[in-house]
C-alpha cells in the first residue's frame, strides 16, 4: 500500500500544454500514473502525448471522474489552479508551481480545506508511491518499492536520502516532498499519521530544516502518537541568522527555527537525527 | 523585503492609521526645517536603518529645544548600526504616552494564516516576553475568507482595553492594519508600541512592515523602496541569475542543485572541520551557462581555496550533467582545485566522461566533503 | 428599488462594464443635441420607465437619419406605457449586433446565495427560456467568501462562447457585474442582452438593476434616484410609520397585526365572497396613535364602506389592545362601520372592554369576515 | 420531545442590554429558558435581570457552555452577530431582527453553515418547544405541550394556527418561525426532516405564503420522505404580483411565487391544504 496516491489515483494536470505541464506530463504518464486528462482554457479538445485536454478543471472532473490534480501553473495563477480544482471536487491537489506569493496559499489552502480537500505544495517536488503513481517531477529511477515513508522539505535532498535507501535494499512505500515555502498544505502531522496508519509502511525518513517549528511538532507527535521508527536529518546547521536558504521558508527569524532546536527537540523524545543523510537507512534498521 | 519606518508610517496614514507626526531628513538643516514644521518643544530623532536595536546602539534621542535637536541629529546621521549607515533620521513630535501596547499581523507557518498579535507589554522585544511569559501574547488566527469582522477587532481590542471607549477605539485599528497587510502582501505589520497618549488617543509611534518577495511583482510602488546592502545585492544579482546564494566567509566554495542539498553540503564540510565559503543552489537543470555564472560567483570570493560542486542528477541525467561541466569548464580557467560529486540517474555514466580530467571525482557527499576539506587545508 | 436603464448604465460604466455610447434626454431638442453628439447615422431611442415590455409598447425605435430621431423621440416622450408617462428617453448609437447573450447576477433563495445565470439565448424573455428550455441558461451559485474567481469567471465564459479570445473578454465582465453587484447591494443586475458586436467586442446594450430596500441605508446615492410611482409613494409613507400598506381596490378595509395574518385576511374576504381594499400590516403593538393613523390611511380610500380589524394579541395582551383601540376611537369620526376581531392573549377581557360600543366584534376570523363582507353588501 | 431546542438548551441573548433584547430575555426566562448569560460589548460583568451579561460572545460561550443564541441587535449589526456567535461555537443562532441587508445575511449564513451551526431567521418569531423553552418573542400564553409540529414564514399567522390547534387540544412539539425575509436559515425541507425524525412530533402544520418556491419543493419533500400526516395553510391568494406583502420575502415576481401554484403543488402530492387557518386541526386529525 501507500498513501494519497496508488494506482487507482486519476490524475488530471492543470497547464498541461505548457513546457513544465507537459514535459512531465509525459514523464509521469510514462511512470505508469492513471493521467487521465488535462487543463489548458482554450484548447479544451486537443491532445497533450495522447492526454485529452480540456478548458476547465470541472470540464475534466466531469468526464475523466479525476480525483488528484497536479498544477504547472505560473506563480501568478497558481491560487486560481488551486482553488479551481477544490471547487470541481478534486480530493488531492498538488501544487508544483515555485514563488507562489503567500497569501495567494494562505486564501487557497483555506477554500481547499473548506471543500474538504488536501493540498501537496507549493513549491515542492511532488510525491510518489513507487511502483504505483508520480504525481510531480521527482526523478523515478532512484525509487524502489518497499515500506519506507519519506517526507520532506526539500528535493534533491529527499533524493539524495532516497538514493541511500534505495542503495541499502530499503524501497519506499509513499515519499512526499511537502515544499519549501512558509505555508504550504499537508506537513509533517498530517503525513506521520498517514504513514503511522499504513499497514505496508514500516519505517519513516523526516528530512526537516530550518525556518518555523514544524519539526518541533512533530517531535511531539512522534512522542505520542507514532510507533514505527523515525529517522531525521535536518539541513541548515550552518545557515546564518536572517537570511533565507534558497527556500521562501529556510530562514531563521528572530533567534528561532535553529537546526540546533529541532535536532534537539527529536533528540529529546528518542528520535535518531543524522549526521549525514546516508546515515539515514541505518539508524532506521537499528530501530526496526 | 524590508522598509524603514517612516516610510512603513506613510502606508499606515494611507490606510487610516493614527500615526505620530514625524518628518524623514537626510541632513541636520532639513530635521531644522522639520523641527520648525512640527512645531513642537519636544521631538524624538530616529534613525532609519534596516536592523532592530537602533535605541540600545543610540540611535534614538529626545530633543529638548533646536539646539539639542542639532546635537542629536548630528551625532545620529552617519552613525554606524550593526554595519549599517545612518543616512536618514525621522524627527516626530514627543508623543505624551500613558501606556504602550504591541501589536501585530504576521504569518503563522502553523495555522497556515496570518495571526494577529496583541500584548499588554507594548514597546519591549516581543520575543523576549513570548519566551518568558507568554501568556501576556494574545493570539487571533484570522480566516482570510472573512478578515477582521467588527466582533472580532472589538474581541482583540478588549484584550488590550478595559474601557469601551478605547475598545471603540483600537478596532478599526486593527481592521485597517489588516487591510494594509494583506492588500500590499506583507509577511509582517507591527505596531511596537502603539501608545495611548495622555489625551486618550490611541497612535502607533512605531511602524514595521516587511513584504513578501514573491508577491513584490503585483507591488511595483513597494518594490521601489528595495534598499539593499551590499550583501543583499550579490543575492538578489545571483537570484536574477536563477541562483540562491549566501555569503559565509569560509574557504571552501560551494555549487548545488537544490537548496535542501545545498545545505546539507555547507553543514557537511563543517562536520568534517572545514569552512564553507557559501551558500549556492544553482537550480534544477545545469547547462553550462548556468555552470559558468555560478563559478564567477565563487570565484569572486577572494577566500575560495577550493570549489565543490554536489549534483544529484534528477530528471537532468549525470552524463548530461557531465557533459555541461566539460562544457563549462572549457572556458573557465582557473587554479582553484574542483571537487565534484555527481550522484543519481545515469551517474557511472557521467563520474566516466569526468574520468581523467583535472576534477577531483567523488562518489559520496562523504568522500566529496573530505577532499574538499583537505584541499583546503 | 428600480433604476432606469441610463442610471443603470451609469452603474455599470462606473465599474468599468463596457456599455453602448449613450445620452439620456428630456425634450426632442435634447435628443437631437445628443443625435450630434453621438456623431451616427443610426440610432436608438429608448423610453426610460420602470417596468417591462417597452418594446413591445413601442417605447424603443431605431432612426436613421435625424429627421427619424425627432419623431420617434417626440412619439415616445409623453407615452404611456403600462400606467408610466415617459419623461425620458435614452439615444444610444446603434450597434451591429452579430449575437446576442444573456448575463445576470440575482438573488437565489433556494441556495442561499448569488447565482449567475447566462444563456445564449439572449434579448429574449428570460423567463419564457427557463419555462419552455430550461437547459439554456447556465446557473452558477457565488460562494461569498470568494466572490467570482478568474476561473469561475471563465467557466461562466465557455457556456457563452467557444473562441477563447472571447471568453478572455467576457470573464473579466461577469467579474466587474459582481462587484457591482454587491458593493451595490442589488438583487438583480441584468444585462439583456450582451450582445458580440459585427467589430468582435463584448458590449452591455440594455441594463437592468434593482437594489435591496433594506440596504439603501448604506448606499445614499442609489436611494436618491428613487422615483416612486403615485401608488408607490402611499406605501412609502405608510412604511415610514411603521405600516406594510398595498391598494387592492375592493370596499373592504382591512386593518391586521402581521403581515402573515393580513394576507391570510384579504383572502377570507375574498373566499366568503368580498372584496378587500387594502393589505396593512399595522405590526406589533398596537397603540392608539398607530390605529388613528392607521384609520386615516383606510378611510382615505373612498371605496372603503366597512373597515374589518382583525388583531392577534400575542406580547401585547387582548386587553390593552382593546383599551388602545377604544381610545382611538374617540378621537376618530367615521360612519363607516368597524368590525373588530379580537384574538389571543387576555381575549376575553378585550372583548369584555368592546362590547356595548360602536364596534361589531367577532370571535372568530371567520365570523368577523363574514360580518364585513354583509355589511359591504 | 422537540427539535433545536429542549430543556437542555443554553441560551445567550445578543444585545440583551437593548429594549427588546432586554424585554424577551425577561419573558424568555421567565418561560423557562435556560437563558445563562447576554452579551453587549462594554457591559460585561454587569447583570441584565439576574443574567450575566459579557462584552462578547466568546467569552459569553467561556464561561457559560452556551449552545444558543437569539440575536436582538440592531439591522445594521446583525450579520457581524451572527458570525460572532458562529465563530464563538453557538450552534443555533436565531436572529429576530428584521430588516437586515440580503447579501448580509448570505454572507453570514455561509459562514455560519461553515462553521456548522444553524441559523434561524432573521426576521423571525423564533422558535418555541412548549412546555421547555422559548427562544424568541412567541406568545407563550397560546401554545401547549404536544405533538404537532408547526413551521411558519409568518409571526401572527402562526399564531392564529397554534391558537387554533391548542383550542381543539392539539398541543406543539416545536413551533418554528422561520422568518419572512428572501433568505434565511432552516427552511421547510430541514425542519420537515427534522420533524419526521421527531418520535414525539406525530403531525406537522405548515403554513406558506407567496414568494420563491420552497413550499413547491417542500411539497416534494413531503411526497419522497416525510410519513407523518401534514396540513399546510398558504397565505396571499389575493396579493397582486410585483408588491411585497409586509414581509420581504412575500413577493410574486415576473408571474412565479404564487399562491395558487402553491397550493397546486401541495394537493398535487396529496397534502390537504387549508382554507382558513381554523381548518389545520380537523385536516391533520383526519389523517393522523
Amino acid at each position: 500500500m501507500s498513501i494519497l496516491i496508488n494506482k487507482q489515483s486519476r490524475l488530471i494536470v492543470q497547464g498541461i500544454t505548457g513546457r513544465d505541464g507537459g514535459f512531465h506530463a509525459s514523464k509521469m504518464k510514462g511512470y505508469g500514473t492513471n493521467v487521465v486528462g488535462g487543463t489548458s482554457p482554450g484548447k479544451g479538445g486537443e491532445q497533450a502525448d495522447g492526454i485529452p485536454v480540456f478548458n476547465t478543471v470541472r470540464d475534466a472532473v466531469k468526464e475523466t471522474a479525476a480525483d488528484t490534480s497536479v498544477i504547472f501553473v505560473p506563480a501568478p495563477f497558481a491560487k486560481d489552479a488551486m482553488m479551481e480544482a477544490a471547487d470541481a471536487g478534486i480530493k488531492l491537489i498538488v501544487c508544483i508551481t515555485e514563488g507562489v506569493p503567500t497569501l495567494d496559499v494562505v486564501e487557497a489552502y483555506s477554500y481547499i480545506r473548506r471543500k474538504g480537500a488536501n493540498l501537496i505544495g507549493p513549491n515542492c517536488p511532488g510525491l510518489i508511491s513507487p511502483g504505483k503513481s508520480l504525481v510531480g517531477i521527482m526523478p523515478t529511477m532512484i525509487f524502489s518499492e518497499g515500506s519506507t515513508g519519506v517526507i520532506s522539505r526539500s528535493g534533491t535532498l529527499t533524493y539524495e536520502v532516497v538514493y541511500n535507501l534505495t542503495a541499502k535494499g530499503m524501497g519506499q512505500s509513499t515519499a512526499v516532498g511537502v515544499g519549501g515555502d512558509p505555508v504550504v498544505g499537508l506537513y509533517y502531522r498530517e503525513l506521520l499519521e498517514m504513514f503511522e496508519n499504513d499497514p505496508e509502511t514500516d519505517s519513516i525518513a523526516l528530512i526537516g530544516e530550518i525556518g518555523g517549528d514544524a519539526e518541533e511538532r512533530a517531535a511531539e507527535y512522534i512522542r505520542d502518537h507514532v510507533t514505527k521508527p523515525v529517522a531525521v536529518f535536518i539541513a541548515g546547521q550552518q545557515a546564518p541568522p536572517g537570511k533565507q536558504m534558497g527556500h521562501a521558508g529556510a530562514i531563521i527569524s528572530s533567534g528561532s527555527g535553529t537546526a540546533a532546536e529541532k535536532i534537539a527537540a527529536f533528540e529529546a523524545v528518542g528520535v535518531p537525527v543524522a549526521k549525514e543523510p546516508s546515515q539515514i537507512p541505518d539508524l532506521l534498521k537499528r530501530n526496526r | 523585503m524590508k522598509v524603514h519606518e517612516y516610510q512603513a508610517k506613510e502606508m499606515f496614514a494611507a490606510y487610516g492609521l493614527p500615526v505620530d507626526k514625524s518628518i524623514v531628513c537626510r541632513s541636520v538643516e532639513d530635521a531644522v526645517k522639520a523641527y520648525e514644521q512640527l512645531d513642537a518643544q519636544k521631538v524624538i530623532v530616529k534613525a532609519q536603518v534596516h536592523t532592530g536595536g537602533r535605541g540600545k546602539a543610540g540611535g534614538v534621542k529626545l530633543a529638548d529645544g533646536e539646539a539639542e535637536l542639532r546635537k542629536h541629529a548630528a551625532d545620529i546621521l552617519g552613525m554606524d548600526i550593526k554595519g549599517f549607515t545612518v543616512d536618514r533620521i525621522l524627527v516626530g513630535q514627543a508623543v505624551h504616552i500613558d501606556k504602550e501596547y504591541y501589536v501585530s499581523y504576521v504569518i503563522d507557518r502553523s495555522s497556515k494564516a496570518a495571526i494577529l498579535m496583541l500584548s499588554r507589554e507594548g514597546g519591549m522585544d516581543i520575543e523576549e516576553v513570548a519566551r518568558t511569559t507568554p501568556e501576556k501574547i494574545h493570539k487571533f488566527v484570522i480566516d482570510p475568507s472573512i478578515g477582521v469582522p467588527d466582533y472580532l477587532a472589538r474581541e482583540a481590542a478588549f484584550t488590550l482595553f478595559d474601557d469601551i471607549a478605547l475598545v471603540r477605539k483600537a478596532a478599526p485599528v486593527f481592521q485597517k492594519l489588516y487591510k494594509l497587510f494583506v492588500a500590499n502582501d506583507a509577511s509582517l505589520a507591527e505596531i511596537n508600541p502603539l501608545v495611548l497618549t495622555r489625551e486618550g488617543e490611541i497612535m502607533a509611534i512605531d511602524a514595521k512592515m516587511t513584504f513578501d518577495d514573491n508577491a513584490l511583482y503585483r507591488h511595483p510602488k513597494t518594490a521601489a523602496l528595495n534598499e539593499p546592502s551590499e550583501e543583499e545585492k550579490k543575492e538578489q544579482s545571483a537570484k536574477s541569475k536563477g541562483f540562491s546564494y549566501v555569503h559565509l566567509g569560509g574557504d571552501i566554495g560551494c555549487m548545488v542543485n537544490g537548496a535542501g542539498l545545498a545545505m546539507a553540503t555547507m553543514d557537511m564540510i563543517k562536520l568534517y572541520g572545514g569552512n564553507p565559503a557559501n551558500f549556492l543552489d544553482i537550480g534544477g537543470s545545469s547547462n553550462p551557462t548556468k555552470v559558468i555564472e555560478a563559478m564567477k560567483l565563487l570565484l569572486g570570493d577572494k577566500n575560495v581555496k577550493v570549489v565543490l560542486i554536489n549534483i544529484f542528477g534528477g530528471i537532468t541525467r549525470c552524463d548530461d550533467v557531465a557533459q555541461g561541466l566539460l562544457e563549462a569548464f572549457r572556458q573557465i580557467r582557473t587554479e582553484v582545485p574542483i571537487v565534484i560529486r555527481l550522484t543519481g540517474t545515469n551517474e557511472k555514466e557521467g563520474r566516466a566522461l569526468l574520468q581523467g580530467t583535472h576534477f577531483h571525482v567523488a562518489e559520496t557527499m562523504g568522500d566529496a566533503t573530505q577532499m574538499a576539506v583537505k584541499l583546503s587545508k
